[in-house]
């Protein structure tokens, strides 16, 4: 971390003339909430809610899935509007407040659902809004301001790239950057390490603790806890659009915050790995897979087994996951399940075959957001519900109102509009489409983020089912943790290969990243470094 | 604007359309509403006669003139209201207009300027046998463009042959051309792809074929549109600089072609310029010298011989079943050239486009 | 942040405003549709006459058949700009054969020439992963000149009794092409909502790589929505041709902006992903009805463009936001 | 990294074919604008002449000042169906004042009435929140209504010279319309690239929510591109109507298909967020040389839908894939 280096505390790196009307640079904002409430149709997702946030903190908002933490992090950035209560802003009521007159104040946002110009470059998604610019007419010296805010953060990444060619990650690190360009007084900072390593959230952490010393304010969602007991000053549990209590992060322990959010304290551990019968039949076989980086890729997999796939970000296992599946075209190689040949030519015959993907990026790839739960669920197995081509709507309706039980989504509505769930019921929703009917092989791609604690254990007990029903899982996760505990062997990938195989009950996540560097023969960037792929296990 | 008759003018004596729209929507209501629920049309001729006008776009210089003319024999007559329906240069709104119109049963009569003179008969046949009363002008209702003999029973038909008008119209080329060797004629249609217009087409080069000496060397589209013709014949200009003769089917052709000749610095009187439609523009370019020719078209008094006809039948008076308006109108030729225009001094073009 | 926004200080159990709201610009076609009804009921006797509403659906049969096809179409995330000129091939092909071959062959082909200039759509927007708003302009113009070709340029009348039976037909007071209507709104209703297949045009506009990675087969589902609208456009125009006993390239000319306008209108998301048949039906009726309002009264034609444009506005402002943009 | 893609095999900094594809998928209309260029040339004498060059480039100015602001309205997410309504609305007030008051307030008025017209669209839209391609389509027959309105539906003819300098002047061997012409790409270009403004553009068609979360009111900027857009109508109405002297509410029509057809055949995607001024410019050309073409090699007229169908297939076909969909 030696180049992050902290800049004198009231000038901040990227601060020029015209980013600073005032002269309340460095000076954080100070924000009320007095009784807000906020319905959406019949969901009343923030009710009656006090919460004070000092300037110069870091304030944690932690809560279950559809808590009102994302609605609350929206109120005070101006995107929605509450429906009754006041906004203080340094203890005057806001008058007008959008997004924009937000901006005005100097109070971004970083939401949850990454929200860029997909054709846009990613130093004009950084300063969009804020353009070097004279009179209304462009000027230069967007590179160089882009240079030093990287210098400063240490992404690494390409300024000129759009935005719709970077990978998820790199995606929420543009979020990032632009939120931290703007110079705010306050960032709302809603759950933007999901998608990022250890490595880069940490990155983040530090970047937090150095706005925070400036005297700027963060608002910090998140359901790492470890990171939130770790990194944040107060913290604020809300439980059904509620606040439980706001206290100091000194007070209050894993096991509480929980205990507060869930209302009832819950089993943090992993579930039990499960090993299969010896005898198990082998139930998936790749041999000599190619296609993009991917290259001769030897994989196996047997009834009842959950194999992970650890690599650092960018070896490939995405890449591995869609060849698979038929998502992306092979150049060679062939995969068999249940000994026979899957056609690769899409996920159709994939499906066919029993093999199913769970895609990591859930609005992007996993849910068709004009449809509703039971449409989304049913979805890859629909013709299951038909009989000659005819929709049976009852059996769906059955089929999902389980699924809706099984993971515990919220709201429990089988025609639910999905669109407006909150981002970790979205993530429960995309699980129950790909385990509604039992697979052959599930290949599971980011399975749990953005989902709270008892959720993510809801879904690890769902996926050591579906392999104790004899499905063949393969893991892949950035929270090298999750990999460990629940996979009975460990893949390593490195550069689109497999490069070797470790056994978990015997290596943790420590020793695994160590055999990674190992054989990683250079740093993917200059920048950054080598890039760790898990989370928690060194926080 | 891809439509044949969307002359893009009106005539300056027709007078504003709103007043003229608005006395007949005002005259026809007033019988309208004793008629209205009156599904059998006839008995509504003993007080007074409606008639629709079935325009094949109202917002039209043409139809407009027509519509003059047929209100003109509506007062002559006396107690006989109009109205005007704007077929929008659709053949589909002129068709289900007509259904409409006869299943409101508020008319005795109708006068229809088609859009689709093939397509369109078999409302008109309905109409008939509802006992309404319907005249053609313009153009005959029927499946044959070159006769205008009845070919729906009962139609009353005021219109120009098409083909023996753009026969005639070539003959004045082929005249013009006598002495000159090779003569090269452009010629400016409005849409092949319109039936009247091949008809029209296939008339004129028929009649330059016969003669060696004439040489087609370029067919345009001008598409009913000046600044369409003007594009074209700035083009045609450039791969065929020089010839004598400008031949087309509509005045408006013309109007837009000039502009380009004159740009491009041709001796306009020394050339042969033929156009159609007998516009006020081509009347004054005839006077002028610069126009040679324009095949005659009478709106107005097409929409009135076609108006006082269907009166007489409605009424049960002798009146004309065909009326060809190459005989009927002011001038009585199909083609109006300087000489015609010093037999009648008098003449006033009907309207403009 | 304010709490003086009226409609969002409402309760949300009762029948609050908020419900209304949502109501009507979930609706707001159908509740135009219904207003206009009565307004000219009272405005013309001539109007609530089972003639002339049988005149207005018949008449708008061929118009309502492409909009619902065209419905599926923009559902799953297209547009086709070439229905109108498919509705011209299809008219001279059934035109030419009537007179060369056999009047009821001429009819049965014109829908078959619809289908086949409809798949070729969709094989060459999936095919070269073109956007089917410009590949279908290209098409339109190909397939126009392809109907000028066929005629020479010239009309084909077909003056057989035979041909007309579908356009101008009745089964007792009903024309045949009413029954077709009925009949294609059933079919299309039950394609999109009743089967596998529709769910997927949903899937397909909605998000497409989503739908891929479920395993749809997203290139035949749209090639599917193509060739339907093509159908449609053959059907339409055998109806067309068989009413007025007679071909002629130019028969579509606009119908394809019309049947989209309608479809919109209607209130399917020109995003795709949703909308409903009724809809685009709806559509196809409010402008009908302005037309024939005009025609049934005495209205001055000056000012129909006016209405149906201010008609239009209204029906979006009620339904205003519905879409959230 | 594999070395068995060939593809990827070849060094990024030699020419590899993969290059050349992206380069034809990205400058396709050009290409195939400069190969329809030499096959004219070749094919007749009269095409290379500079009187035929400005000629067309001339001929073409209305269309494409319209096209260039279009783009603007497509980039920033819109549509804009009432450009043809807009410029008859334009002439008819031009011939109006310029018969009634004076010839040159004629033309100083169409560019502003224009104007007036396209902000009353950018308001409608965003203040009823609806979608501009059906709001464009009532609006442009509300002020068709209105252009007939104003002529009653006749043409009004203008005699005077000073009236005609506009669209028949020249400048030494340049018309002004061309030059009019040149100074429009440039200033749409420079607002497009060279200023803020214009970059929000790019962001509000890209993710309107990404760019009012940027604190860019997005509002305001629909606004002005509709603006843009009747502002550019009104040029090219004044352009036209002082060409052939007279003024007539029919005058646009179907020109706003023309302009979104060029728009889009230059490769200005059609879900917004993306596109160039130039590109629209070289949309409007090749289908300008196509007409040409036609014109001076004296084609058979029954060929050129065909023709420029083919080509426009052929252009999309060039650049297939360019956005991946
Ligand atoms: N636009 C919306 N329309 C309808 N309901 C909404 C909308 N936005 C949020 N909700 C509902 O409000 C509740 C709170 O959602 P919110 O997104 O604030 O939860 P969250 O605490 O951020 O959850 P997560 O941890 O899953 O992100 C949820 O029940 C959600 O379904
Ligand atoms: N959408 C994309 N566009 C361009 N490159 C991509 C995209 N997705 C992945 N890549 C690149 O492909 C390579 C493999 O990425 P992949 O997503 O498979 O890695 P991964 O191991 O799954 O890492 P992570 O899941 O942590 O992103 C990387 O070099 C990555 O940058
Ligand atoms: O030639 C005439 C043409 O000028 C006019 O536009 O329509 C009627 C035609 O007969
Ligand atoms: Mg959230
Ligand atoms: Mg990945």
């Amino acid at each position: 971390m030696g180049r992050l280096i902290v800049a004198p505390s009231t000038v901040h790196p990227m601060s020029n003339s015209s980013a600073s009307p005032s002269g309340e640079a460095g000076r954080g904002a100070r924000i009320g909430l007095r009784s807000v409430s906020k319905r959406f149709g019949a969901t009343q997702a923030l009710d009656d809610i006090d919460v004070d946030i000092d300037a110069g903190t870091i304030h944690a908002l932690v809560g279950e899935n559809g808590a009102g933490k994302s609605t609350l992090g929206k109120v005070v950035g101006g995107i929605h509007h509450a429906d009754s209560g006041q906004l203080l802003l340094d203890g005057q009521p806001v008058g007008r407040w959008d997004a924009p007159s937000a901006l005005d104040h100097r109070i971004a946002t970083i939401q949850q659902e990454l929200s860029l110009v997909p054709a846009m470059s990613v130093e004009r998604n950084v300063f969009l809004g804020m353009e070097p610019s004279r009179a209304g007419a462009l000027v230069g010296g967007m590179r160089e301001r882009y240079e030093a805010l990287d210098a400063a953060v240490g992404f690494g990444l390409d300024p000129r790239t759009p935005v719709r060619d970077l990978r998820l990650a790199d995606q929420q690190k543009v979020e990032i950057l632009r939120a931290i360009a703007r110079d705010a007084r306050l960032v709302v900072m809603d759950e933007p390490t999901s998608s990022l390593t250890q490595d880069e959230a940490d990155r983040l952490h530090e970047i937090m603790a150095r706005l925070r010393a400036e005297g700027r304010t963060i608002i910090y969602v998140s359901h790492f806890l470890d990171e939130v007991l770790r990194w944040a000053d107060r913290v604020t549990i809300m439980r059904d659009g509620r606040v439980v209590r706001t206290a100091d992060t000194a007070e209050e322990t894993k096991d509480s915050l929980v205990e507060g959010m869930l209302g009832q304290p819950v089993e943090l551990s992993f579930p039990p790995r499960i090993s299969p019968a010896p005898e198990a039949p082998v139930v998936l076989e790749v041999e000599g897979l190619s296609g993009g980086i991917v290259e001769d890729v030897d994989l196996t997999i047997r009834s009842g087994e959950v194999v992970g796939l650890a690599g650092l970000v960018g070896s490939g296992r995405t890449e591995i996951a869609r060849l698979l599946f038929g998502a992306d075209p092979a150049t060679s190689g062939v995969v068999r399940v249940d000994g026979t040949a899957v056609d690769l030519h899409g996920p159709w015959s994939a499906i066919d075959a029993g093999l199913v993907m769970l895609p990591e990026d859930r609005r992007g790839q996993g849910l068709v957001m004009t449809q509703n739960v039971r449409e989304n669920i049913t979805l890859p197995r629909l013709r299951h519900f038909a009989r000659r081509g005819r929709v049976r709507r009852s059996d769906e309706r059955k089929a999902t109102r389980s699924a809706i039980e099984r993971l515990d989504i919220t709201p429990a509505r089988v025609n639910g509009e999905l669109q407006h769930y909150s981002g970790g019921n979205q993530q429960k929703a995309l699980f129950a489409k790909w385990t509604l009917r039992p697979p052959r092989v599930l290949i599971l791609d980011e399975p749990t983020r953005g989902v709270d604690v008892g959720a993510k254990r809801r879904i690890y007990e769902a996926l050591l089912e579906e392999a104790s029903n004899g499905a063949a899982v393969l893991l892949i996760s950035s929270e090298l943790e999750e990999v460990v505990e629940l996979s009975t062997r460990v893949h390593l990938v490195v550069d689109g290969r497999i490069t070797g195989e470790v056994d978990p009950t015997t290596t943790d996540a420590d020793e695994i990243l160590k055999q990674l560097f190992g054989t990683t023969p250079v740093a993917p960037d200059p920048h950054t470094g080598p890039t760790l792929p898990t989370k928690a296990s060194s926080a | 604007s891809t439509d044949p008759l969307e002359n893009d003018t009106g005539a300056e004596d027709v007078g504003t359309a709103d007043t003229v729209a608005g006395d007949a929507t005002d005259a026809a209501e007033e019988t309208g509403d004793d008629t209205a629920a009156d599904t059998d049309a006839d008995s509504a001729s003993d007080d007074g006669i409606a008639i629709a006008f079935f325009a094949s776009s109202s917002q039209n210089g043409y139809n407009q003139a027509t519509y003059e003319g047929i209100q003109e024999a509506a007062e002559a007559a006396g107690g006989v209201t109009t109205e005007i329906f704007d077929g929008e240069f659709s053949a589909d709104v002129q068709f289900n207009q007509i259904e409409d119109v006869i299943a409101s049963g508020r008319f005795d009569g109708f006068v229809v300027v088609p859009n689709d003179t093939v397509g369109i008969a078999s409302a008109v046949e309905e109409a008939i046998a509802s006992d309404i009363g319907v005249a053609t002008a313009l153009f005959p209702i029927g499946p044959d463009l070159g006769t205008i003999e009845p070919q729906v029973e009962g139609i009353i038909t005021a219109a120009a042959p098409v083909e023996p008008q753009s026969a005639e119209l070539a003959e004045g080329v082929v005249d013009y051309c006598a002495d000159i060797d090779p003569c090269r004629v452009i010629i400016l249609i409005g849409q092949l792809q319109f039936p009247f217009d091949n008809v029209r087409y296939e008339a004129m080069t028929s009649v330059l074929a016969e003669h060696d000496n004439i040489e087609l060397v370029a067919t345009g589209e001008g598409n009913y549109d000046r600044d369409q013709s003007l594009t074209v014949m700035q083009d045609l200009i450039q791969a065929n600089p020089e010839f004598e003769v400008l031949l087309s089917n509509a005045d408006q052709h013309v109007a837009g072609a000039l502009i380009a000749l004159d740009e491009a610095g041709f001796d306009i009187p020394s050339m042969y310029i033929a156009g159609g439609g007998a516009t006020e523009t081509a009347i004054e370019g005839i006077r002028a010298g610069r126009w040679d020719a324009t095949a005659t078209s009478f709106p107005a008094s097409e929409g009135r011989l076609a108006a006082e006809n269907l009166i007489a039948s409605l009424r049960g008076e002798e009146f004309d079943q065909v009326i060809n308006m190459n005989e009927a109108g002011a001038i009585p030729s199909a083609v109006i050239t300087a000489e015609t225009l010093e037999e009648h001094p008098d003449f006033e073009a009907e309207w403009d486009g | 942040m304010t709490t003086s926004d009226p409609t969002l200080a409402i309760g949300s159990g009762g029948l609050s405003l908020e419900r209304i709201g949502r109501w009507l610009r979930q609706y707001g076609v159908l509740v135009l549709l219904v207003a206009l009804f009565v307004a000219l009921s009272i405005g013309s006797d001539a109007f609530l006459s089972s003639r002339n509403l049988l005149n207005i659906l018949n008449q708008n049969t061929p118009l309502a058949i492409i909009a619902m096809a065209g419905t599926l179409v923009i559902i799953a995330g297209g547009f086709d700009l070439s229905t109108g000129a498919m509705f011209g091939v299809a008219s001279v092909t059934a035109a030419w054969v009537a007179v060369n071959i056999d009047p009821v062959l001429g009819l049965a082909i014109a829908p078959l020439v619809g289908l086949a200039l409809g798949t070729v759509n969709g094989l060459v927007i999936t095919g070269l992963k073109v956007h089917s708003f410009l590949a279908t302009i290209a098409s339109s113009l190909v397939y126009g000149g392809l109907a000028i070709l066929i005629t020479g340029g010239f009309l084909i009348s077909v003056p057989d009794e035979a041909f007309a039976a579908l356009g101008r037909g009745r089964v007792g007071p009903i024309n045949v092409a009413v029954i077709v209507l009925v009949i294609a709104m059933a079919v299309f209703t039950y394609i999109l909502n009743g089967t596998t297949v529709g769910r997927y045009v949903y899937a397909v506009g909605g998000n497409e790589e989503a739908a891929s990675l479920s395993g749809i087969r997203v290139g035949r589902i749209k090639v599917m929505t193509f060739a339907l609208s093509g159908l449609a456009s053959g059907v339409a125009g055998a109806i067309a041709v068989s009413r007025i006993a007679s071909g002629q390239p130019q028969a579509g000319a606009g119908l394809e902006l019309e049947a989209v306008a309608a479809v919109i209108l209607g209130g399917t998301s020109i995003y795709g992903g949703e909308g409903a048949v009724w809809r685009s039906v709806a559509g196809v009726m409010l402008l009908a009805l302005i037309q024939n309002g005009f025609n049934i009264l005495n209205a001055n034609p000056f000012y129909k463009d006016l209405t149906t444009g201010l008609v239009i506005v209204l029906a979006v402002a009620l339904s205003a936001g519905r879409k959230g943009k």
